[in-house]
């Protein structure tokens, strides 16, 4: 590997989290960011061709090093680490609807979920994937609330336009409804 | 996902409503069952059925299930009104039902999305063991501060002793002087305690203010010293006769 | 490289410590010791001879990645240049007592937290989010602390009493706010 790859993989090892390319174009401060990105695809394409246990990553506002899924079981067998708890369904709808409309304020997602979701924004803000963002404006000035990088990080997402956009998905809101 | 439970046990139409993430969850999957158009909902029939499966078993946010029940029923009653057939104003009363449904059924899909991406995710692993990382310290760095990180600070200053349900507290006396004497029977006692000693756990917020303000007017007389061994350490409360006993 | 190396590197990669072999062992049970040493043996040879930013070390207690030396600096100097600043937790509450508190005194502010501030109040003041707004009564008419307009900024503020309430903190106890 070429020696700008080999420090961006020591930079990528020693974090835990997504380094975006402006953070590691400061590693080497006179390399363009054309050369930064050709080193990241060689560090890359090292990892799939001459086989390793793990891969790069681009999500979350950065570049990461993860482990190959193939080997999460026997890790997690092994006790070495384990995989963060799933999130309910319910927490995923919650956490849907702010990626959709953020800022948001809390009424206007009970308006959609139909249920009341403070102590789910509780614990969502806590595992860090929502914050708020901002106040509204309107009666007692709402908080906002919007999705974090680490959202983007756990759901391996670029940004959050890579979501589907709203017309794209099977069910499209019609303008009009017809009256019986 | 419950829709494939339910075809794995024909006949049996036991649903756990726990499995439903809310009213509206459970009314798409009754529509669903019942194969009927959403655009023409059946709600005497509807309504029925979501109110038997509310009663079937008992719920976490039974007021957000009633609320749709009676919601249900209240477009039922309108369905039945008369009406002239060619009037031009009248509009459909399971509108805005609709829409919300639709609207909710948009998201759901949002969330098969969310579910796949979080599970290939959930299967990797970040590194996590990074030794000997350095802290870099520089106050010339840009600040990352939010207004929920300040939140829960204040949280943790007020050391409150439980979180009531949001409602409006009825303002009270306080009292100062009662809380001294609490404070200082306790100390005769122990010679140190902790705010969990002198505040219960159930305490109301004027008695965990009264406590607050008692400790902080004995520290002030010199009766006592309020010491933090570390950054959220409980706060221990030493009484100063005895320390100087020691 | 091997299944084996690959997954070992997964797994050192994953772990939260240091792995000893024995428990490495754990990851594949049918694995024999000989194999698995020799399978550390070809992980350390690998970025030793295809060249990699980081090494295998044994060093005591258990197996480990490590990023190489001769990378630590460059990434010690961007991680300065680049990361953003938290504030301590300690720093956070005493910002949360002055902008609650306001105008308040050192010797209040440490009645409240139990410690000594002054430090702190330093800090705070140079990165422009305290600031000496006035002098109390009494002995020594103590320097009296509040909030700065970048505080606001920072916090995405107009006015001081756009601060959460009391009710919105689920915290029972209502702060006493007083606007300058």
């Amino acid at each position: 590997m070429s020696p700008l790859a080999k420090l961006l993989e020591a930079a990528l090892f020693a974090s835990a989290r997504p380094i975006p390319t402006a953070e590691l174009g400061a590693l080497s401060p006179e390399t363009e960011r054309g050369a930064l990105l050709a080193a990241l695809d060689e560090l890359r394409e090292h990892y799939d061709v001459s086989g390793h246990g793990v891969e790069l990553a681009d999500a979350g506002g950065g570049w990461q090093i993860l482990t190959r899924p193939e080997y999460t079981e026997a890790i997690e067998r092994a006790q070495l680490a384990a995989r963060p708890q799933r999130l309910s369904a319910a927490s995923l709808e919650t956490l849907a609807i702010i990626a959709y409309r953020q800022p948001i304020g809390r009424a206007e997602i009970e308006e959609i979920r139909g249920v009341s979701v403070s102590s789910m924004l509780k614990s969502l803000a806590e595992r860090g994937l929502v914050d708020v963002v901002g106040r509204g404006e309107g009666l007692g000035r709402p908080l906002l609330y919007g999705t974090t990088e680490l959202f983007l990080e756990q759901f391996a997402l670029r940004h959050l336009d890579e979501l589907p956009r709203a017309d794209e998905l099977a069910i499209a809101l019609r303008p009009q409804l017809k009256t019986a | 996902m419950h829709s494939a439970a339910l075809e794995d046990v024909p006949g049996t139409f036991v649903v756990e409503l726990t499995a439903f993430s809310g009213p509206l969850d459970l009314l798409l999957a009754l529509i669903r069952d019942e194969e009927v158009d959403i655009y023409d909902i059946p709600v005497a029939r509807i309504a029925e059925q979501f109110l038997a499966r509310v009663n079937e078993l008992e719920l976490d946010e039974a007021a957000d299930y009633l609320e749709m029940a009676a919601r249900l029923l209240r477009i039922k009653a309108q369905m039945l009104l008369p009406r002239n057939s060619d009037d031009e104003t009248w509009e459909d009363p399971r509108a805005e039902l609709v829409r919300r449904l639709l609207e909710y059924q948009q998201m759901r899909e949002v969330v098969d999305v969310l579910e796949r991406l979080g599970e290939g995710r959930r299967n990797r692993f970040a590194r996590a063991y990074l030794p000997d990382q350095p802290v870099p310290v520089a106050s010339s760095a840009p600040l990352s501060l939010s207004l929920s990180m300040l939140m829960s600070a204040v949280d943790r200053v007020l050391r409150v002793a439980h979180r009531p349900a949001i409602h409006d507290v009825v303002p009270r006396a306080l009292d100062v002087d009662g809380a001294m004497l609490t404070v200082r029977a306790l100390l005769a006692l122990r010679s140190s305690a902790r705010w969990r000693d002198v505040v219960a756990a159930d305490a109301e917020p004027w008695q965990v203010l009264s406590a607050l303000l008692a400790i902080l007017e004995l520290a002030r007389s010199g009766e006592l010293t309020v010491f933090q061994p570390g950054p959220f350490a409980p706060v221990e409360i030493n009484s100063v006769a005895a320390g100087q006993a020691a």
